[in-house]
């Protein structure tokens, strides 16, 4: 692919990026948030027509009109934004545009046989092929994309950001499957904010920022502060945070949550934040980290067990309650649970606190807009403008324009579940810096991410969960990476 | 929820048991029809009740397939009374019996296609270009009748349409056979899935290689085909064509697709749900006449009936999601 | 008025009967705009109301125009129509009101302003809103349709009959007054009405409504049909179920049905009339007011101010004579 | 670019766009009008269009909520019936003016209250729940009317709603009036930006800590505020109640509401275009009966101009979205 160039009404997405991949490699494409590489990858499946450049199949220029185009050629694309059919089974979803059939007829039984030979191969045989992939994790759902991505026999196999939604054994197994790919010839486009990854399977990095490509044909052992500075411009010194002094206030007990359980789900959880305090949670994908974050903000409604902020017990299921109280939530699904994609992102921070903009019930849109603005500032989202679409953001900024929510809310407990899914190097490290920031002012934050350097980093003490329980407790600096998995793994409480 | 632990087996159950309490307020009905009144329970009142339903089913199956690909169709009934028309004019029924059930569904099939165009190459919203349609299709057939009733002098068309065979009438068989078709249709073909498929995420479908506009516009056209043959049921079943055929039909195949289960917001549903909710609305408007109830009680309690019945039948599925 | 049939009813307006004007009304005179509005045409009997008015204006198209807004259930737009109309100053007004009492204000507002109004058949609640009323008799209708059943059942001497009803749309007063003309007339006899269902004045909701009807009654002795156009319906139900052991009469007369009750082949052996002839007087009388004339026959010089229609019962024996009236359902 | 141009500016841009557009479109009308009728542009004609809006222009401000919080709300026309019959029986007009109009507005606010619990705590289908209602008010209005027209005996009341203002008919001043409260209480209170939050991602707005079922439940309620409101006028209007009043308003707002620019998946959408969307309507039907076109031709004309309308109005937002 060269020079291609691709508009939006306002936005120049694509201004020139320039493309090459050989059979049998794994070609990472790297930028920050916003960069473009989503917007090229829909280029090169057929799904956005450029509007300038040149894309050349094993040596010929081709135009690809539509995706089926791209499929036909060899090109199978796995998005970023989960492209499936919440309401089809998983083999449907799999067989989907190319279904297994005879005369317009489906033939169910060789879908499912196939799609469970493909899931095996991607080592989760345990995924009932006619189960409706609505029904499944985003983990299942991710590796349903993966299935469906194998299950074209192409030549070029696009990943977009295929780990965000992975716990680390997923990760490695994902890992695999491509190693098996390029050793059949078949190249692999791979796009990932989590540069280990890049170090692990990659061969060539191609580096593109604002649209343009910055860097091309580099090799996968370049330093990781010379990508971060081809991405962003300027130095990022680590990925992960470091531990830093801590900012617990031992005597301000915020949050309380005894006994707390749901049926099915969890059972028993008992912790406490203090002011200031940093409480991280492991576990891998599906042990029930966000049932509790969910349920200790009253959006489902505890079976059993308290919640209490202040000393002042939370109503069960009642998400007013708890926001009264001070208690936020950055939801796991930013889409789906959090934004407002209509909306422009000043009245996405306030939706929270529409009572302190309003008089009479009359907005005050002025305040309204010096509010989020400041925020906006202080958080360093970009572009600052207040009054932009939110889904004009990257995926990013629309993360750090849901903590404004509650940053703007004044909120004393704030929980965050996977907050840098989908960030960028750089973004991330400025979301650290802002949850350090929370802390040291007197907020308690529990975080949960499946990425242990984050929690091991960010945290005071963590909890490990393993299916739906906590099997243990301790403080941060006392576990390891390995510790951590071999519990939630084992589940070998030491 | 993002993550609810419903496993399939779950989901799977949660449908049927819809269903069952669905068949279960049909056989409510049928029960409180045998107990109020002598003349329900019988072979000639069975009869009637199926023979009224079959028109609206063959549409409600065609409106099936629209609502489960995130559409709607407000025009069938005003094509079903242009179909009957256009199928009656003496012109066609100079050439006889054929040319005249040829003539109503090509008639139903084009607007539907056109509806289908407006919708998936026009990009206009469902809801406004099939209310466009209803609008226009019911002043064509009264242009074309000249607002007056057409009788039909075809009597191959009555005694063919208006026979039995096997001791099952003719527009009962039509209409078993119409609801297996389009059950078969939608669940054991790729026409079928893509059809779920688009109502589920037309955006993922289309990335999936499928032609969705295509797909769409053919679904507007099945709507449109059964509106033209229920317009040749309704022809056979009053002996004439009209542009008042179909008055409401929009409205009574939408309430009876909603209430069998399929979502308003497509990717879901059911045809068996479908032929339940026809037989649940016939069987009331029956057991009304049986026992002699003025419209305005009717009415009201129409209205009662099916939020009792929708409330059944969703306790058991808002368990599930109670959060 | 007299109906002229064969001549008139062979023009393009098949169907529509027209109003003579005789003696020195039937020479030209002055020139006069004649204002109409009516309910939707949606139905037989409507249609043929807008369309005898046409065919009348085309008979005096020397000296009448007509501007005819023909359109609406809805009565708040049909004031609009009107009120249009006499913002257009037209010279005469008539007006078939969706329903007489909602119209009424409209009326006396045109009146106000110095247009006569000839307010046709749904009558409006005041005088003042017109200057003429000239309509069918929706009480008598019922009536003479349940005389003549009662008639027919002491003849045949049938002591307790079985006596169904097949009404219009329920929620209009015509079909209440028809209704109530129907018990009222039973009950002199002593009858009864016994199953009773309404339809929607179209031929599906008649056969719709008709098949359940049969159902619940398994033996009847005679039926009241209130519309010819729904009729067609009626009779395809009668059919369809098989049932020959009831009589059946009809109502306002349409050619359809008038030709089965000569035949008198099937079910039906009468219907009542309610003749959208009218319309076509309408017209006629709007164009003598218009030139301020009298009626030729009537030693009155002025148009009278209210002139019932009758509700002839047409049966196999008459149906000859009103054959020229019958409308096209 | 992320930084560079600034796409609020440019959503802005196309919103203005569809209702300059739209704007077009009335004036195009208006221009047709002035044309092909020397009636048309006079005072007394513009006064007919509008008193004939205003009932029809009220409900749409409150559809426009309701469709904006992506629901729908079919019952409007029956219960504008029920309203009228309501506040017209004998015992209510004995009390006189105030009271009649207290008991419109209460049957109205009444019924959309009972549909909007049945929608956000009976977790009904908008579209179901809302026909139940349709089918029980027509019932309901019915039985109270007797099916007879209730003519409108207290004078104060129809010299109020008759009279005019300052030169300009009360009714003209109340849509005038309704449509300004809208479009403060849509775009400048937390009532309005809740309504948007909730048809935009109800879940996203119910983590915020916002009273989803409760805003519905209003929002539901001003629909059915604004029938009553109708009623009131359409009482006014034709001097009676009736259980025939209000047919069809409910598709004629939401065709009005939706020409208008608001999108039936809710989330989005504004007052301005809802009264456009009306006057359009109305002057499409005003323009007919000036030059005398047949109920038929009427029929055909205006669902080919309801397309062109909407055809014209996207061209602009397609090229946007266009990939
Ligand atoms: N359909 C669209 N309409 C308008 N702008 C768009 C559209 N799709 C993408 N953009 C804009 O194009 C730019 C590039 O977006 P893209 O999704 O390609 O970034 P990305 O590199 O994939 O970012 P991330 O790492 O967050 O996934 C962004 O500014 C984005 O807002
Ligand atoms: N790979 C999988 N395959 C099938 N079902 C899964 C899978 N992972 C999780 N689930 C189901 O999803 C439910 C909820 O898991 P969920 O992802 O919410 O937990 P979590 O600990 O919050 O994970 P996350 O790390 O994504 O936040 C589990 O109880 C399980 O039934
Ligand atoms: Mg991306
Ligand atoms: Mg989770």
């Amino acid at each position: 692919m060269t020079g291609i160039v691709k508009q939006f009404p306002g936005v120049r997405a694509l201004d020139g990026v320039d493309l090459t991949v050989r059979a049998g490699e794994v070609h990472c494409l790297l930028g920050q948030n916003g960069a473009g590489k989503s917007t090229l990858i829909k280029v090169l499946a057929g799904a956005h027509q450029p509007d300038e450049g040149e894309i050349r199949w094993q040596g010929e220029v081709t135009t690809l009109p539509t995706p089926v185009a791209a499929l036909r050629m060899g090109v199978a694309t796995m998005y970023q934004e989960l492209d499936l059919i919440p309401g089809l089974s998983v083999a449907d979803n799999i067989f989907l545009g190319h279904e297994r059939a005879k005369y317009g007829f489906t033939r169910d039984r060789q879908a499912r046989k196939e799609a469970t030979a493909l899931l095996k191969r991607l080592g989760h045989p345990e995924i009932p092929p006619d189960r409706e992939v609505g029904d499944l994790s985003a983990a299942g759902q991710q590796l349903v994309s993966m299935a469906r991505a194998l299950a074209h026999d192409a030549k070029l196999i696009v990943m977009d950001e295929p780990t965000a939604a992975l716990a680390a054994d997923e990760v490695n197994n994902l890992f695999r499957v491509v190693a098996d790919l390029t050793a059949e010839g078949v190249a692999v486009v791979y796009i990932s904010h989590r540069l280990e990854e890049i170090r692990e399977i990659g061969h060539r990095v191609t580096v593109i920022k604002d649209g343009k490509t910055v860097a091309r044909d580099l090799t996968a052992d370049t330093p990781t502060s010379e990508l971060v500075a081809l991405m962003s411009g300027k130095r990022v010194e680590t990925v992960y945070p470091v531990r830093e002094e801590s900012t617990v206030d031992e005597s301000k007990e915020v949050l309380k949550v005894e006994k707390l359980g749901r049926d099915n789900e969890f059972a028993d959880v008992n912790f406490t934040v203090h002011a200031g305090e940093i409480l991280g949670i492991a576990g891998l994908v599906g042990a029930g980290r966000s049932e509790i974050l969910e349920t200790i903000f009253g959006a489902r409604k505890a079976d059993q067990g308290t919640v209490s902020v202040n000393g002042k017990q939370l109503r069960n299921g009642d998400v007013r309650s708890a926001v009264d109280a001070g208690v936020g939530l950055a939801p796991e699904e930013r889409k789906s649970q959090a934004l407002l994609m209509d909306m422009t992102v000043a009245q996405n921070v306030t939706l929270a606190s529409m009572r302190s903009y309003s008089s009479f019930g009359f907005t005050d849109r002025a305040k309204e807009l010096k509010d989020s603005r400041a925020k906006l500032e202080d958080l360093d989202l970009r572009p600052s403008d207040p009054r932009r679409n939110i889904s004009t953001l990257s995926g990013g900024n629309q993360q750090k324009a849901v903590v404004a929510r509650w940053l703007v809310h004044g909120c004393r407990v704030l929980l965050l579940d996977e907050p840098t899914r989908g960030v960028d190097v750089g973004a991330r490290a400025e979301l650290y810096r802002l949850i350090r920031e929370l802390a040291a002012d007197g907020v308690a934050l529990v975080l949960v991410s499946s990425e242990m350097p984050e929690v091991l980093g960010l945290a005071d003490r963590v909890l490990v969960v393993r299916d739906g329980r906590v099997i243990h407790e301790a403080p941060a600096d006392e576990l390891t990476e390995a510790d951590v998995l071999d519990m939630v793994m084992e589940g070998s409480a030491a | 929820m993002p993550e609810t632990p419903a496993p399939r087996a779950n989901r799977g159950f949660s449908i049927d048991f819809r269903l069952a309490s669905l068949f279960g307020v049909l056989v409510l009905l049928v029960i409180i029809g045998t107990i109020t009144s002598d003349n329900f329970f019988t072979g000639s009142n069975l009869d009637t009740v199926l023979r009224l339903a079959a028109p609206s089913g063959v549409v409600a199956v065609g409106m099936t397939f629209v609502i489960i690909a995130a559409g709607i169709d407000l025009s069938v009934g005003s094509v079903i009374g242009l179909a009957s028309v256009w199928m009656t004019t003496l012109a066609t029924q100079s050439y006889g019996l054929v040319v005249m059930v040829i003539c109503g569904l090509a008639v139903g099939l084009g607007a539907g296609l056109i509806n289908g165009i407006l919708v998936a190459y026009g990009r206009m919203v469902a809801f406004i270009a099939t209310l466009a349609m209803y609008i226009s299709a019911k002043g064509l057939a009264e242009f074309l009748s000249n607002k007056q009733t057409q009788v039909v002098r075809d009597q191959d068309f009555l005694a063919f349409f208006q026979g039995s065979f096997l001791g099952v009438p003719a527009l009962v068989w039509i209409l078993a056979i119409v609801v297996a078709a389009g059950w078969v249709l939608l669940n054991r073909t790729t026409f079928g899935r893509r059809t779920f498929a688009i109502g589920g995420n037309p955006e993922a479908t289309r990335l999936a290689g499928i032609n969705v506009k295509r797909h769409t516009a053919m679904v507007y056209g099945i709507a449109g085909l059964t509106a033209g043959l229920a317009a040749v049921m309704l022809v056979a079943r009053t002996t004439a064509g009209s542009s008042t055929h179909g008055q409401f039909y929009e409205l009574d195949a939408i309430a009876a697709v909603v209430i069998g289960g399929t979502v308003l917001t497509g990717g879901r549903g059911t045809m068996v749900g479908t032929l339940i909710g026809v037989l649940i609305f016939t069987v009331i408007s029956n057991i009304f006449t049986q026992n002699n109830l003025s419209t305005d009680i009717q009415n009201i309690s129409k209205g009662v009936i099916i939020v009792i019945a929708v409330l059944l039948q969703f306790r058991s599925s808002r368990a599930r999601s109670n959060t | 008025t007299s109906n002229e049939p064969p001549a008139s009813a062979s023009n393009n307006n098949a169907g529509a009967n027209v109003a003579g004007g005789q003696g020195e009304n039937a020479q030209p005179g002055k020139m006069v705009t004649i204002g109409f509005s009516a309910p939707a045409a949606d139905h037989g009997w409507i249609a043929a109301i807008t369309k005898n008015a046409k065919a009348q204006v085309e008979k005096f198209k020397a000296d009448v125009t007509l501007k005819a807004t023909e359109g609406t259930n809805d009565s708040s737009q049909q004031i609009a129509q009107v009120e249009t109309l006499i913002n257009q100053k037209v010279d005469v007004l008539v007006i078939l009101p969706m329903d007489g009492k909602q119209l009424t204000v409209v009326g006396q507002r045109a009146m106000d302003a110095g247009i006569p109004v000839i307010n046709l058949d749904r009558i409006f609640d005041t005088p003042l809103a017109y200057r003429t009323w000239i309509g069918g008799d929706n009480y008598r209708m019922g009536v003479n349709a349940g005389t003549y059943i009662a008639a027919e059942m002491k003849k045949k001497n049938i002591a307790n009959p079985i006596i169904g009803e097949v009404a219009g749309i329920d929620s209009l007063p015509l079909t209440q007054d028809r209704s109530r003309g129907f018990k009222d007339a039973l009950a002199k006899a002593g009858f009864r009405v016994g199953p009773r269902v309404a339809a929607e004045f179209t031929v599906e909701t008649g056969e719709r409504q008709t098949a359940n009807l049969l159902q619940a009654a398994p033996k009847l002795d005679a039926l009241w049909n209130h519309d010819d156009d729904q009729g067609i319906g009626v009779m395809a139900a009668i059919n369809t179920a098989n049932r020959k052991e009831f009589l059946m009469v009809g109502g306002a007369g349409s050619k359809n049905m008038i030709d089965k009750i000569k035949a008198d082949t099937d079910v039906i052996k009468a219907t009542v009339l309610y003749s959208p002839s009218m319309s076509s007087s309408a017209i006629a009388l709007a164009r003598l007011l218009g030139q301020a004339k009298g009626m030729g026959d009537l030693a009155e010089h002025e148009i009278p101010a209210s002139i019932t229609t009758y509700s002839a019962v047409v049966t196999k024996e008459n149906a000859d004579q009103y054959a020229d009236v019958a409308f096209d359902s």
